[in-house]
C-alpha cells in the first residue's frame, strides 16, 4: 500500500503514458495521433516536476533564513521541453491542415489507399 | 577569439537562420547560407586541429563551471562527428542554390535554408554540448527543422511523410526525456562527465537500467535501427534533393555519435557491455538490419527510397561496429560514420543532378543517362562502388575494418553475411548502372531534352566523389582518428 | 461575431490590460514568478483574441504577417547576440558579470534583461504566426 | 633510367595514354590509335630497361602510399612480376595492332570508349605483376576487374550485359566473398602481407587452417577460372575478339593464375606447403578442372567458346604446377605464363580474323577454309601445337616441367591426367586446322568465297605464332628468370 500511495505521482504518469501512447499507435485519424502525442509529452513534463517537488518547500526565492526550496530545475528543464511540444504539435497541426488541402482527408488508413491506387495507376500507365 | 570557436560553431549558424529568412530574393538567402555553412566548416576544422593537438576543449556557457553551468566539451570524437556533419553542410549548401529552384516553391526558399541552417545548429548542438537536457532541445532542434525541410518535398507524399516522422520522431524524443530524467533523478545533475561519474558508482539501483532502456529505445528511432526505421525510408525518398542528401549524410550519424556518447561516456563501457548485454541486443538487430534492408532495397523502383534502404543497411554496419564493443569494432564504426556520410551524400546528390534534368527517380527514368548526363552518371558509379566497398574507395576502408574487428571475436559467419550484404549492394547499384548505360534512351522529345547537369550541381558532387576516393586511397588521417576516438571512448590509454 | 456587442466592448476594454499584464510578467521576470515565455503568450493572446472578435483581416492590418515574422527572428538574434556582446567584451558566451562595466550584479540584470526581451519577442511572434498560418488558410473560414 | 621511375611509369604511361586516347575521340582516330600504340611500345620498353636489373638480382622497392596504417600501396620487381608484366606489355602491342584492323575492320562503335578502357586495364594488369605486397595485389586486381567491365560489355546488346552481368557478378563475388576474407585472415594471423621468399604463413597457421586459407585463395581468385568459378569466362564471349584476346590470354586470367602463383610462393612458402599437404586437394581440383574443361571444349562447337574452355583447362595447368608446391612445378607453370600467352592470343586472333574475313563463329563452318586464309589457319596452327605442347613450339617445355612436377611430387594421377588433356586437346584444338586445310570446303564456302583477314591482323598473328616458335628454340632467358623464383 505504501507503494502504491508513496508514488502515486508515478502511477498518474505512467497512467498518462500508457494513455498517450496508446493512442499515438492505435488511431490512424492524425489529428487524434497528435492528441495522444501531446498527453504523452505531457505526462513527462509532470514526471519531471514531481522530481523536483519538495513537499513543504517553497519556489527558490531568496528569503531571510533557512528554508527548503524545490529544485527549480526541473521546472526551468520543462519549461524547455514545453516549448518544444508545442512547436511540434503546431508543426503537426500545420502538416495536417496541408495533408487535408491535399488529400482531402486526415486518416492515414485513407491516405495510404490514395497513394496505392496512385502507384497502381503510374504501373498502368505504363 | 579562437578561445570561443566551441559556441560560435553553433551560434553563428543559428543566428545565421534568423537573418536567413528575411532575406529576399532567394539568391540572396541562398548566398548567406553557403557563407555561413563555410564558416562553420572553417571552425569545425579549426576545433579538430585543436583537440587533435592539445586535448579536450571545455567550455563554459555563461561562465558557470562545468557540472552546474551548461559545458561545450570537445573530444576527437565529437570533433570528428562536428567535422563530418560542417563537411556535407559546407558541400551540400552550394549545391542546394540550383537544385532548390526546381524543386521548391519560391516563396518558400528563404524558409528552406532557414530550417537548413537551424538543422544544421541543432545536429552541430547536439555533438558538442556536454549536457544530456541541452542534447534533447538541440535534437528537437533540428528534428523540427528536418520535419519542415522533408514536409517542402514536391510531392504530396512528402506531407504524410513529414508527419509520420514527426510522430514518431516525437516519441523517440520523449523517451529521450524520460531517460534524462531517471538519471537526472538519481544523480542530480546533466552534465555528461559528472553523470559517468557517478553512476559508475551507483550500481544497485533499478532506475539506471530503466533510464539505460529508454535512452536506447529512444536514440535507436532517431537512428533507425531496425525495427525502428519505419520512417526513414519515405522521409528520405520525399524531402527535396539537397535536404536528402544532408540528411542522410548528417542526421542519423549524429544519433549514432548520441548513442556512442550515452553508452560509453555516460554509461560507461562496463555497464552497457557487461551489465546490460548491450551487445546481444544490438548486434541481432544490426545483422537483420544489414541483410533485411539490403534486400529491400533491391526490389525498390524509385531510386531515391532504394538508397534510403540502403542506408538503413549501412546503419546496421555502423551498429555492429559498435556492439562488438571493442577498440576495432569502434573504429570500424566511427570509420563508417565518416564514409558513408561521404558516399550517400554523393550518390544523393548525383539523384539530385537526375530529378534537376529528368525530373523523375524511378528506375526507368534512368535510361540512357549515361550517354546524357556522363558525368553525372559517372559520379553515380564512383559512389556506388564505394557504397559496395570496391579498393581505392573509402567504402572498401570501412569493410576492412569492420571484417577485421568481427575475425578478432572469431565471429566467421557475421563476417560472411557483411560480405555478403557488400554483392547485395552491388546488385541493387548495378540496376541502376544498367538502366543508364545498357537501356538506350526513350525518344520522345523530353528526353531528348535532357542535357548535363549544371556545374553548380556538378561540382560538389564531384567534390564528395574525389572524397570518397581519396581517403580510399590515403585513409591515414580518418583511420587514425577514428582509433583515437574509438580509445577515447573505451578510456584505453594510448 | 460582427454584431455580438458585448464580446466587442469586452475585447476592446481587455485587450490594454492584456498587454500591460504581459509586460508586467515579462519585467517582473527578475524578481519573482515570470519571464518572457508566459509575457510572450499573454502577448500573443491579446492579439489572438482581438482577430476572433474582430476578424483576421483586422487583426492582420494592426499587426502585419511580415512583421510577426520578423518578431521571431529578431528574438533569436537579440538572445544570440546577448550572448555574442560578452564574448567581445572578453567573457565567456552568455556570460551577464561583464554586461555593466566592473558591476557583475548589474551585468546579471541587463544581461536578464535583453535575453528575455528576445524571447518575448520571438514566443510572441511564434505564437502569432502560428495562429495566422492555420486560421488563414482558405477554406477553413 | 633507375628502375623505381621505370616502375611508376610502366603504370602511370597506359593512365596517361588513355587520357590522350580520349582527347583524341572518334574524330581524330589515327591519332588516337597513335596513341595506343606510342604508350604501348613504351611501356614495353620500360619494362625492357628492367629485365637486365632483375635477372642480375636487383628488386626495386617502391611505396606509394598508405591507404591503411601498416598497409601500403608498394611495389617491388621480381622475377615473375616481370615475366608476367613482359608478356603483357608485348602484347599490348600486338593486340592494338590487331584491334586496329579488327575494330575499323568489323566498324565496331564507341572506339574510343574500348582504347580507353583496354588502355587503364593495362595499367592494372602492371600494378598487379608488381605488387610488392597482396593489399596492392589485391586492389590492382579489382580494378582489373572494373576495367574490364565496359570491354566485356562492349556491344552494349541484351546477350552483351547478360554476360557482363555473370561477368562482373561472379569476378566482384568470389574476390568480395572469398579473396577478402583471406586478404584480411592473412593480415589477422601474419601482421603483414608483404611477399617475402619462403612465406609469411610458417608456423602461424595450423595445417587444417592452412587448406582453408588455401582455398579461399584459390577459389576466390576467380580470374584463375578453377572449376567451379570458370562460368564467367564462356561468359565473356560476348566481348569483341581483341577483347577475349586480352583477357583469356593476358590480361584477366593470368592475372588470377599469376596471383595464385605469388601467393604459394611468396605468401605461404613451397616448403610450407609440402610440409602440411595443404595444396594437394587443390592440386586435384585443378586437375579435375583440366580434365573436365577439356571435355566440355568438345562439345562447343561456337570457335571462341571452344578456346574459352580450353582456356579454363590451361589455366588450371598453371594452377597445378603452383600446387604441387616444388620447383619444378612453379617453374612450369611460371613457364607456361608466357607459353600459353602467345599461344592463347593467336588462336583468338585467328578466331576474330575468321569472323571479320568470313563472318564465322562456328567450328563446322570452318570446313576447307584454310586454302582461301592460308596465312591465319598456318597461325592457328601453330597456336594450337603451343597449347598442346608439342614441338616445335613454347608449350613444349613448360608442359615438360609440370610433367617432372607431377613425378617429383609422386602424383602418377595427375601426370595421367596431364597425358590425357593433351590428347584431348589433340581432339579439339588440332582438328580444326587440320579440317581446315584438308577437309573438303563448305558448299556454301565455295559459293561466297573469302580472302585474307586485313593486313594488321595477319601482322599480330604472325608475330604471335613466331614468338611460339621462337620460345621452343630459345627457352633459356625465360628459364633463368623462372629459376630465380624458385632459388631465392
Amino acid at each position: 500500500m505504501e507503494f502504491l500511495v508513496g508514488h502515486y505521482n508515478y502511477w498518474v504518469v505512467v497512467f498518462l503514458m500508457m494513455l498517450g501512447f496508446y493512442v499515438v499507435i492505435s488511431r490512424t485519424h492524425m489529428v487524434k495521433v497528435l492528441v495522444g502525442l501531446s498527453v504523452f509529452q505531457t505526462s513527462v513534463f509532470i514526471f519531471y516536476i514531481s522530481l523536483g517537488k519538495i513537499r513543504g518547500g517553497t519556489a527558490p526565492i531568496l528569503i531571510d533564513g533557512p528554508a527548503v526550496y524545490s529544485n527549480p530545475l526541473t521546472s526551468v528543464l520543462i519549461l524547455t521541453a514545453i516549448v518544444v511540444s508545442i512547436a511540434t504539435t503546431a508543426l503537426g497541426l500545420a502538416l495536417v491542415v496541408r495533408i487535408n488541402e491535399a488529400y482531402g482527408t486526415v486518416d492515414e488508413e485513407e491516405i495510404d489507399a490514395i497513394e496505392r491506387a496512385d502507384e497502381a495507376a503510374v504501373l498502368e500507365a505504363r | 577569439m579562437t578561445a570561443h570557436l566551441p559556441v560560435l560553431q553553433v551560434v553563428i549558424p543559428l543566428m545565421a537562420a534568423a537573418v536567413c529568412a528575411a532575406l529576399r530574393p532567394a539568391r540572396v538567402a541562398w548566398a548567406f547560407a553557403v557563407l555561413v555553412s563555410w564558416t562553420v566548416f572553417v571552425i569545425a576544422v579549426l576545433l579538430l586541429r585543436e583537440v587533435l593537438a592539445g586535448g579536450t576543449i571545455s567550455y563554459e556557457i555563461g561562465g558557470w563551471a562545468a557540472p552546474w553551468g551548461i559545458e561545450y566539451r570537445i573530444d576527437v570524437v565529437n570533433a570528428f562527428v562536428l567535422l563530418i556533419v560542417s563537411t556535407v553542410g559546407a558541400v551540400v549548401l552550394p549545391y542546394a542554390g540550383d537544385s532548390v529552384e526546381r524543386e521548391i516553391r519560391r516563396d518558400q526558399i528563404p524558409l528552406f535554408y532557414t530550417a537548413f541552417l537551424l538543422c544544421l545548429t541543432g545536429l552541430l548542438g547536439i555533438t558538442i554540448t556536454g549536457d544530456v537536457f541541452n542534447v534533447f532541445v538541440f535534437l528537437e532542434i533540428s528534428s523540427l527543422s528536418t520535419y519542415t525541410l522533408v514536409a517542402m518535398g514536391r510531392e504530396r507524399g512528402a506531407l504524410t511523410a513529414a508527419f509520420r516522422y514527426l510522430v514518431m520522431g516525437s516519441v523517440g524524443a520523449t523517451f529521450i526525456v524520460i531517460g534524462i530524467g531517471l538519471l537526472y533523478s538519481v544523480t542530480g545533475t546533466l552534465n555528461m562527465v559528472d553523470l559517468g561519474l557517478r553512476l559508475s558508482e551507483l550500481t544497485a539501483t533499478r532506475t539506471v537500467p530503466v533510464a539505460f532502456a529508454f535512452l536506447t529505445v529512444g536514440i535507436s528511432l532517431k537512428l533507425a535501427l531496425f525495427p525502428l526505421h519505419l520512417w526513414l525510408p519515405n522521409a528520405y525518398a520525399y524531402a527535396p534533393s539537397a535536404a536528402t542528401a544532408f540528411i542522410a549524410a548528417t542526421a542519423t550519424k549524429v544519433a549514432v555519435y548520441m548513442l556512442l556518447r550515452f553508452f560509453f561516456t555516460v554509461f560507461g563501457a562496463t555497464f552497457s557491455f557487461d551489465t546490460m548485454q548491450l551487445g546481444f541486443v544490438l548486434l541481432p538487430l544490426a545483422l537483420v538490419a544489414i541483410f533485411s534492408m539490403s534486400l529491400v532495397a533491391i526490389f525498390q523502383v524509385n531510386v531515391k527510397r532504394m538508397l534510403a534502404y540502403s542506408s538503413l543497411a549501412q546503419i546496421g554496419y555502423i551498429t555492429l561496429g559498435i556492439s562488438i564493443g571493442t577498440v576495432t569494432g569502434l573504429t570500424a564504426g566511427i570509420l563508417h560514420l565518416f564514409n558513408h556520410a561521404m558516399m550517400k551524400a554523393a550518390l544523393f546528390m548525383a539523384l539530385g543532378c537526375v530529378i534537376y534534368r529528368v525530373g523523375s527517380i524511378r528506375i526507368e527514368a534512368f535510361h540512357g543517362l549515361g550517354k546524357r548526363m556522363p558525368l553525372t552518371m559517372a559520379a553515380f558509379v564512383v559512389a556506388g562502388l564505394s557504397l559496395v566497398g570496391v579498393p581505392l574507395t573509402v567504402g572498401f576502408i570501412s569493410k576492412w575494418y569492420l571484417i577485421l574487428a568481427v575475425l578478432e571475436q572469431g565471429w566467421w559467419p557475421v563476417a560472411a553475411l557483411v560480405l555478403f550484404t557488400s554483392l547485395m549492394a552491388l546488385v541493387y547499384i548495378w540496376r541502376v548502372v544498367e538502366a543508364a548505360y545498357f537501356h538506350p534512351s526513350p525518344t520522345d522529345e523530353v528526353a531528348a531534352a535532357v542535357r548535363e547537369a549544371p556545374l553548380s550541381l556538378l561540382i560538389p558532387t564531384w567534390i564528395l566523389v574525389v572524397v570518397n576516393v581519396y581517403f580510399g586511397v590515403d585513409a591515414t588521417l580518418t583511420v587514425e582518428v577514428a582509433g583515437r576516438a574509438a580509445e577515447a571512448l573505451l578510456g584505453v590509454p594510448r | 461575431m460582427t454584431y455580438n456587442i458585448i464580446l466587442r466592448i469586452a475585447t476592446k476594454v481587455l485587450c490594454p490590460f492584456i498587454l500591460i499584464f504581459a509586460l508586467y510578467v515579462q519585467f517582473h521576470g527578475d524578481y519573482g514568478p515570470g519571464g518572457g515565455f508566459q509575457a510572450g503568450v499573454i502577448l500573443a493572446a491579446a492579439f489572438v483574441l482581438y482577430a476572433l472578435v474582430y476578424g483576421l483581416e483586422n487583426c492582420r492590418r494592426v499587426l502585419p504577417p511580415q512583421v510577426v515574422y520578423a518578431c521571431m527572428a529578431l528574438g533569436v538574434l537579440i538572445y544570440a547576440g546577448t550572448g555574442v556582446v560578452s564574448v567581445l567584451l572578453g567573457a565567456d558566451f552568455l556570460d551577464y558579470n561583464v554586461l555593466a562595466h566592473g558591476d557583475p550584479i548589474h551585468g546579471q540584470h541587463r544581461g536578464i534583461f535583453w535575453v528575455e526581451l528576445g524571447v518575448i519577442t520571438t514566443v510572441f511572434g511564434t505564437m502569432v504566426s502560428i495562429f495566422y498560418a492555420i486560421a488563414g488558410r482558405k477554406g477553413l473560414n | 633510367m633507375s628502375p623505381v621511375t621505370a616502375v611508376v611509369l610502366a603504370i602511370v604511361v597506359p593512365l596517361v595514354g588513355a587520357v590522350a586516347i580520349g582527347l583524341m575521340g572518334e574524330e581524330r582516330a589515327n591519332l588516337r590509335e597513335t596513341a595506343t600504340l606510342v604508350s604501348a611500345a613504351i611501356v614495353f620498353g620500360l619494362v625492357l630497361t628492367l629485365t637486365p636489373q632483375i635477372a642480375g638480382g636487383a628488386r626495386p622497392e617502391l611505396v606509394l602510399g598508405e591507404p591503411l596504417p601498416g598497409l601500403p600501396i608498394a611495389f617491388e620487381v621480381e622475377p615473375l612480376g616481370l615475366i608476367f608484366s613482359l608478356v603483357a606489355s608485348s602484347l599490348w602491342i600486338v593486340t592494338s595492332i590487331y584491334s586496329i584492323g579488327y575494330m575499323r575492320g568489323h566498324h565496331e562503335e564507341n572506339q574510343t570508349r574500348f582504347y580507353i578502357f583496354f588502355a587503364i586495364a593495362i595499367s592494372a594488369v602492371m600494378g598487379v605483376a608488381f605488387a610488392g605486397n597482396l593489399f596492392t595485389l589485391f586492389v590492382f586486381y579489382e580494378v582489373l576487374t572494373l576495367s574490364t567491365f565496359p570491354l566485356v560489355t562492349h556491344h552494349g546488346t541484351e546477350a552483351a550485359k547478360r554476360g557482363g552481368r555473370v561477368y562482373l557478378g561472379l569476378l566482384l563475388a568470389t574476390s568480395i566473398f572469398l579473396f577478402l576474407p583471406a586478404v584480411i585472415w592473412t593480415w589477422y594471423v601474419a601482421g603483414t602481407l608483404d611477399f617475402v621468399p619462403g612465406g609469411i604463413l610458417d608456423g602461424v597457421l595450423s595445417p587444417a587452417a592452412a587448406t582453408i586459407l588455401l582455398g579461399l585463395f584459390v577459389f576466390g581468385i576467380g580470374k584463375a577460372a578453377v572449376m567451379p568459378v570458370h562460368r564467367w569466362l564462356p561468359a565473356a564471349m560476348v566481348a569483341p575478339t581483341p577483347v577475349s584476346a586480352l583477357l583469356h590470354a593476358v590480361a584477366v586470367v593470368k592475372a588470377g593464375v599469376f596471383a595464385i602463383l605469388k601467393i604459394s610462393v611468396y605468401i605461404f612458402g613451397t616448403t610450407f606447403l609440402q610440409d602440411v599437404g595443404a595444396s594437394q586437394i587443390f592440386a586435384y581440383v585443378a586437375g579435375a578442372t583440366i580434365l573436365l574443361a577439356s571435355l566440355v571444349a568438345f562439345t562447343k562447337d561456337n570457335l571462341k567458346a571452344r578456346l574459352a574452355y580450353s582456356t579454363i583447362g590451361q589455366l588450371s595447368y598453371i594452377v597445378l604446377g603452383a600446387m604441387l608446391a616444388n620447383s619444378y612445378g612453379i617453374v612450369g607453370g611460371a613457364m607456361h605464363i608466357v607459353m600459353h600467352a602467345f599461344g592463347k592470343i593467336t588462336l583468338f586472333f585467328g578466331a576474330g580474323a575468321i569472323l571479320v574475313a568470313a563472318h564465322r563463329t562456328q567450328v563446322s563452318q570452318l570446313d576447307g577454309i584454310g586454302r582461301m586464309m592460308p596465312v591465319t589457319m598456318a597461325a592457328f596452327l601453330i597456336g594450337a601445337l603451343s597449347i598442346t605442347g608439342l614441338p616445335p613450339t613454347g608449350g613444349t617445355w613448360s608442359k615438360w616441367y609440370l610433367a617432372l612436377g607431377t613425378l617429383e611430387a609422386g602424383e602418377p594421377i595427375l601426370l595421367a591426367v596431364l597425358m590425357l588433356s593433351s590428347l584431348l586437346n589433340i581432339g579439339y584444338l588440332l582438328v580444326i586446322p587440320a579440317r581446315a586445310f584438308f577437309a573438303p570446303a563448305d558448299p556454301e564456302l565455295l559459293a561466297h568465297p573469302v580472302r585474307e583477314a586485313p593486313m594488321p591482323i595477319l601482322i599480330a598473328m604472325v608475330i604471335t605464332a613466331s614468338v611460339s616458335i621462337g620460345l621452343f628454340f630459345f627457352p633459356d632467358p625465360l628459364f633463368d628468370l623462372v629459376r630465380m623464383v624458385v632459388e631465392s
